[in-house]
C-alpha cells in the first residue's frame, strides 16, 4: 500500500510536471539561475580559500636585518632563540655575501649594482612563522634584539599586514553575510513559485481531500514535484558551471598572473554533491512549505 | 411534515405500484429502519452574512432514496456540503452512521469521505487528469490493487457511456460528458453513501434517464441516495421521497412525492 | 429537412397558435427574411480526432429564434463556440451578418464578439470579481460610462432576480445564481444576437420559465437567438424552430418542433 | 473612453492586486529580495569607488631615497625635473633631520630611535604621480638619476602596484559581470512569478476575450499590476537599505579603520530613483511579456 502510494505519487508528479511544463520550466529556471549563483560563490570561495592560503604563506615570512659587526654568536643564539620558539615554524640565516649576491641577480637592480662600493646590505635572519596573526608579536621580538640594524630593522609592514588581516576578516563576514542572504532569497523565491503554483492548484485540492485523500497523499505529488525541479535545476546549473569553470580559471591566471589559482578538478565532485542536494532539499521543503497550508482539511 | 423511520417501514405496503414503475419496483429493496443520516435543528449561515439553511431537521433511514428539491438559491447545496463536512454547521447537530460531523477528527476526514461517493454541481474534476485517472483516484485513495482499479475504472466508464474517453481530458469534453464522469468517480467504489448535486442539469432526458436507472441499481443494493435535483419529469416519475426545501427550510416531506405539491404546481403551470 | 427563409416569412400565418402559446405570440415579431447566421458544409475535427461537426448546414434568418437539441456530445457546444469564433472549422465556411468568420481579422474580433450576448454552459464568470462586476464588464469592454454602466448592470441583476448578490463573488452563490449572472451579462448590453448554451440547467423549472420569458422579450424586440438546452419542457411548450443534432450532423430541423420528434420520443417514454 | 478605459485599468489592478494577495505578496518579496542584492550591489560599489579613490591617492605617491653626500644642487635640479614633468602634481623635499624628527616621532620606532647614533636616515624627494599607471616610470626615472641611495632606492613595489591595477581591472570586469547575472535573473524570476500567475489565470484572459474585450484592454490591468508590485517592492527594498546603510558604514569605519568609507546622504536620493524606475521597469516588462503569449486571440 505505501509503495503504492509512492508509485502513484512518482507517477502523478511527473505527469503534473509535463501538463505543467510552464510553470514547471519556470520554476526550474528560476532554482536553476540561484544555484548557479550559490556555485559561483562556491567555488569563489574555495578560490579565494586557495589564494588566501597562498598568500598567509607568503606574507608570514619576515626577514630581519643584522646589523654590520654584530657578533655571529649573538646571531646563532638569536636564531636558536628563535627557532624553538614555538610560533616559528623554521629560520634561515643568510649572511652579507649571499644577500649581495642575491640582491644582483634581481635584474631591477641592474643599474645600482654598478654603482656599488664594498657591500653595503645587511645579512639577514628569514623568519617563517606559523600563524599570521603572531607575525607582529615576533618583529616587536625582532626589534628588541640589541643585533638588529636600527635604520632598517626588518621588513615587517605591520599596517599592511593588520590591514589586511583587517580586510580579510570583514570580507569573511561579508561572504558569510552574502551567502545567507542568497540562501534566503532563494529559499524564498522556491517557495514563492511553488506557493504561486499551489495556489492555482488549490481547487485540485480541495477536491482531491472531498474524493476521501489523506494530507499525504495529496501532499505526495506536490513535494516529489518539488524535489524533481530541484535536481533538473541543479543538473543544469552543474552542467553550466562545469563547462564554464576550466576556461574561467584559465583566463583568469592569464590576465592576473601573480594570483596562484589552479583548476582543481576534485573540487568538482563536492560541488556536484552540494548542487544535487541543495537542490533536492530547496525544491522539497519549498513545495512543502507552499502545499501545507492548503492541505490543512 | 416529519418523516419517521417507521413510516418508511411500511412504505412498501401502502404504496400501490402504478404501471410505469412496475419494472423498477423490483430494484427497491427492503427498508432497514436505522436512521443513518440525521439532521437536528441545523442552521448555517455563510460568511457573508447569508443564512442558507434555518433549523433544519431530516431523518433519512439507510437504503433510502430522497430527492433534495427547491428554487435555485433554497439551500439544496449547502446541505449537501453539510453532509460531506465540506462546511460545518453554524448551529445544531448532523450525525452520519451514529457519529457527529462536528466532532469528527480532522484525521478521520478521509476514511468518512471514502464511504460517500459524491457528485457536485460544478464536477469538480482533476483538470490535469484524464477521464480514466479521474475515475480512478477515487479508488487509489482506498488503496486498491492496480488491477482492480483498472477493471473497475473501465467499468464504471462504460456504464455511463464513456468507453472511447478514457484518455481525454476533462477540458476536451462537452458538459454531459463531464457529468457523467463525475457519476462515474461517484459510483466506481461502490460507496454505501451516495450524495449527488444536481446530477442530470446537463443531460439530455435520455441519458438523464440511464443515468437515473444507475443511481435506482445501486439504491437497490442497499446504498443511501439523497440528490438534489430540479428534474421534475423525473421526480414526478419515480415518486419516491422528495423534501422540498424553501429559503433555507424544509417546506415538504412527502413520502411519495412529486416535484411540486399539487396548489404550486398549477400556480406555476397558469404563468 | 432544410429551413429556408422564406419559410419564415410565412411562418406566423400558417401555425394555428395553441391556448398556451397566445400570450406568448404577442411578443412574436415579424421576421425579416436577411439569413444572418448560416453554415455551409461545417466540419469540426479537434485535435483530439473526435469529429465534432459533419458537414452541418443552416440558415438563420433575422429574428429567428432556434433551439439546438440533441444527445450529450452531439456537438451543440461545438456549433456554438464555432458561431463566436472560439473555434475555426476544419473545413468549410460560416458567415454571420455577411462577415465569413473563417477570413475575419484578428483585430476585428472584439468588435464582433461585442456584438453577441453569450451564455456559456460553464458559465465562464470572472471569479475575482463580484457578481456586479462581472455583469459591468460586458458593458466596460463597450466603453460605457459610469452611470450608464451601473443603471444597466442594475437592472439586468434584478430582471434575473438577483437584486441583492452585487457584491458576492460567484464562488460563493449556488450553482443557479451563478447560471443568472452569466444570462444577465450576456442580455446587459442588449445585443443583437444571443447565444446560448445551456442557460437553464442548473434552474428550477419556475426559474428556468422565467428566464425563458426573459430571452422571448429581447427575441421580440429583434434579436437573433441560438439556444442549445436539454429542457424538454420548454421546448416542447414553446414550438418554436428545433434543430436537432446527433453525432455531428443535423438530423432535423422543425418549423415548430418538439424536443423528440414522435417516434423517438415514444421510444424514450416506454423505457 | 481611454480615460474610463485607464480608469478601469487600475481600479481592476488595485482590486486584483487585494483579491490575490497571496500572490501579489509572493511577488513582491522575490522582487524585494532582487531589488535588495541589487541595491547592496550599487552601494558596494559606490562605498569601492570611494575607496579606490582613496587608494589610488596614496599609492600614486612614492619616495626617492637620496644617497649621503649627493649635493644639493643635484638634488634640487632633479626636483625641478620631476614638478615641470607633466606626469607629476608634486614634488617635496625632505631633509635628513627631518626624516630623522619623523622617524623617531613614530611610536613603533621607541626602541630603535634610542639605539641610533647620528643620523643613518636618507634625505627623500616625495613625489605625488597623478595617474596610477605612470608611478612606474616615475620610479625608473629615479632609480637612473645618479643621486639615489643604491641600497634602499625608493618605496616603490613596483610588483604590489601592479598587481593591485590587475586585480582591481579584474574586480570590475567580474563586478560588471556580477551585476548582469544579477539583472538577468532578477527580469527572469519576476517574468517567471507573472507568467506563473498569468498562466493560472489563461481561463480569465480567455474569458474576457470571449465578451468582446480588445488585447489592450485585458492586458492594461496585468501591467499596470506590474508595474504596482514592482512600485511596492522598490519602496520595501529601498526602505529596508536606508535603515541598514548608516549603521553598516559605522560598522565598518570603526572595523576597518584605514579604509575611509563614509556616510553619503546625497547617494541615497540616487538610489531611490534608481530603484523606483528598476521596479517599476521589471514589474511592467514582466507583466507584458508574462501575458502577452496568453493574450493573443
Ligand atoms: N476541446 C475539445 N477537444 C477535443 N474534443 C472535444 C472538445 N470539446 C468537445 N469535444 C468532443 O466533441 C464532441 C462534441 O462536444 P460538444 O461539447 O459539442 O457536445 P454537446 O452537444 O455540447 O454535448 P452536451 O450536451 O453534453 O454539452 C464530444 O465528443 C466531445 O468529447
Ligand atoms: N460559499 C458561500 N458563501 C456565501 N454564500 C453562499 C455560499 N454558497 C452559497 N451561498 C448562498 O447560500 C444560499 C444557498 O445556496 P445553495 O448553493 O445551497 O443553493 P441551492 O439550493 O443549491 O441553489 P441552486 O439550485 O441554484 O444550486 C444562496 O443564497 C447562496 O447565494
Ligand atoms: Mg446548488
Ligand atoms: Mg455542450
Amino acid at each position: 500500500m505505501i509503495y503504492r502510494n509512492l508509485r502513484f505519487a512518482l507517477n502523478s508528479a511527473w505527469q503534473s510536471f509535463w501538463r505543467n511544463l510552464a510553470v514547471s520550466m519556470a520554476a526550474v529556471l528560476s532554482i536553476t539561475l540561484i544555484l548557479i549563483l550559490a556555485g559561483i560563490n562556491l567555488l569563489v570561495g574555495h578560490a579565494f580559500s586557495q589564494v588566501l592560503d597562498g598568500f598567509r604563506a607568503k606574507v608570514s615570512e619576515i626577514s630581519i636585518n643584522v646589523a654590520d659587526g654584530t657578533p655571529l654568536q649573538s646571531v646563532y643564539d638569536f636564531q636558536q632563540q628563535l627557532s624553538t620558539d614555538p610560533r616559528v615554524s623554521g629560520v634561515r640565516f643568510i649572511t652579507k655575501d649571499e644577500a649581495l649576491v642575491q640582491f644582483k641577480a634581481d635584474p631591477n637592480n641592474l643599474v645600482l649594482a654598478q654603482q656599488i662600493e664594498g657591500n653595503p646590505l645587511d645579512a639577514k635572519l628569514e623568519v617563517r612563522v606559523t600563524r599570521l596573526d603572531d607575525v607582529a608579536a615576533i618583529d616587536t621580538l625582532a626589534r628588541r634584539w640589541p643585533g638588529v640594524d636600527p635604520t632598517n630593522p626588518t621588513n615587517y609592514q605591520g599596517d599592511f599586514v593588520n590591514r589586511m588581516l583587517e580586510l580579510s576578516s570583514w570580507l569573511g563576514v561579508a561572504g558569510v553575510g552574502l551567502l545567507a542572504i542568497l540562501v534566503v532569497v532563494s529559499i524564498v523565491i522556491v517557495m514563492n513559485t511553488i506557493r504561486t503554483a499551489v495556489y492555482h492548484r488549490r481547487k485540485e485540492i480541495e477536491v482531491m481531500k472531498l474524493v476521501g485523500a489523506t494530507e499525504w497523499f495529496v501532499r505526495g505529488p506536490f513535494v516529489i514535484e518539488g524535489v524533481m525541479t530541484g535536481l533538473i535545476a541543479a543538473a543544469f546549473a552543474l552542467a553550466l558551471l562545469v563547462i564554464a569553470y576550466e576556461p574561467a580559471v584559465d583566463r583568469f591566471r592569464s590576465d592576473v598572473a601573480f594570483i596562484p589559482l589552479s583548476y582543481d578538478p576534485a573540487f568538482v565532485a563536492s560541488l556536484a554533491r552540494d548542487l544535487l542536494v541543495g537542490g533536492a532539499l530547496l525544491g522539497a521543503l519549498g513545495s512543502y512549505i507552499g502545499v501545507r497550508r492548503y492541505v490543512r482539511l | 411534515m416529519r418523516y419517521t423511520a417507521r413510516d418508511l417501514a411500511t412504505r412498501a405496503l401502502r404504496r400501490g405500484p402504478s404501471q410505469q414503475e412496475t419494472h423498477l419496483m423490483v430494484l427497491t429493496p427492503d427498508f432497514d429502519t436505522r436512521p443513518v443520516i440525521s439532521f437536528q435543528h441545523v442552521w448555517k449561515t455563510y460568511p457573508t452574512g447569508t443564512e442558507a439553511l434555518r433549523d433544519v431537521n431530516l431523518v433519512v433511514p439507510e437504503g433510502d432514496f430522497v430527492f433534495l428539491v427547491g428554487p435555485s438559491g433554497a439551500g439544496k447545496s449547502t446541505l449537501v456540503r453539510l453532509l460531506i463536512r465540506e462546511e460545518k454547521p453554524t448551529k445544531g447537530k448532523i450525525f452520519v452512521d451514529g457519529i457527529e460531523l462536528g466532532r469528527m477528527k480532522r484525521r478521520q476526514l478521509p476514511k468518512y469521505r471514502r464511504k460517500v461517493g459524491l457528485v457536485f454541481q460544478d464536477f469538480k474534476l482533476l483538470p490535469n487528469l484524464t477521464v480514466y485517472e479521474n475515475v480512478a483516484f477515487a479508488l487509489r485513495v482506498h488503496g486498491e490493487a492496480e488491477h482492480t482499479i483498472h477493471s473497475r475504472a473501465a467499468e464504471a466508464l462504460d456504464t455511463v457511456g464513456l468507453a472511447g474517453k478514457e484518455n481525454s481530458l476533462p477540458a476536451n469534453l462537452s458538459g454531459g460528458e463531464q457529468q457523467r464522469v463525475a457519476i462515474a468517480r461517484a459510483l466506481v467504489h461502490a460507496p454505501r453513501f451516495i450524495i449527488a448535486d444536481e446530477p442530470t442539469g446537463n443531460l439530455d432526458p435520455a441519458t438523464a434517464w440511464e443515468i437515473m436507472q444507475l443511481f435506482l441499481r445501486i439504491n437497490a443494493r442497499g446504498a443511501t441516495v439523497v440528490m438534489a435535483t430540479h428534474n421534475r419529469e423525473i421526480v414526478d416519475l419515480l415518486r419516491r421521497r422528495v423534501v422540498a426545501i424553501d429559503a433555507g427550510q424544509v417546506a415538504r416531506d412527502d413520502r411519495s412525492g412529486r416535484y411540486h405539491d399539487d396548489l404550486s404546481k398549477s400556480q406555476i403551470r397558469a404563468q
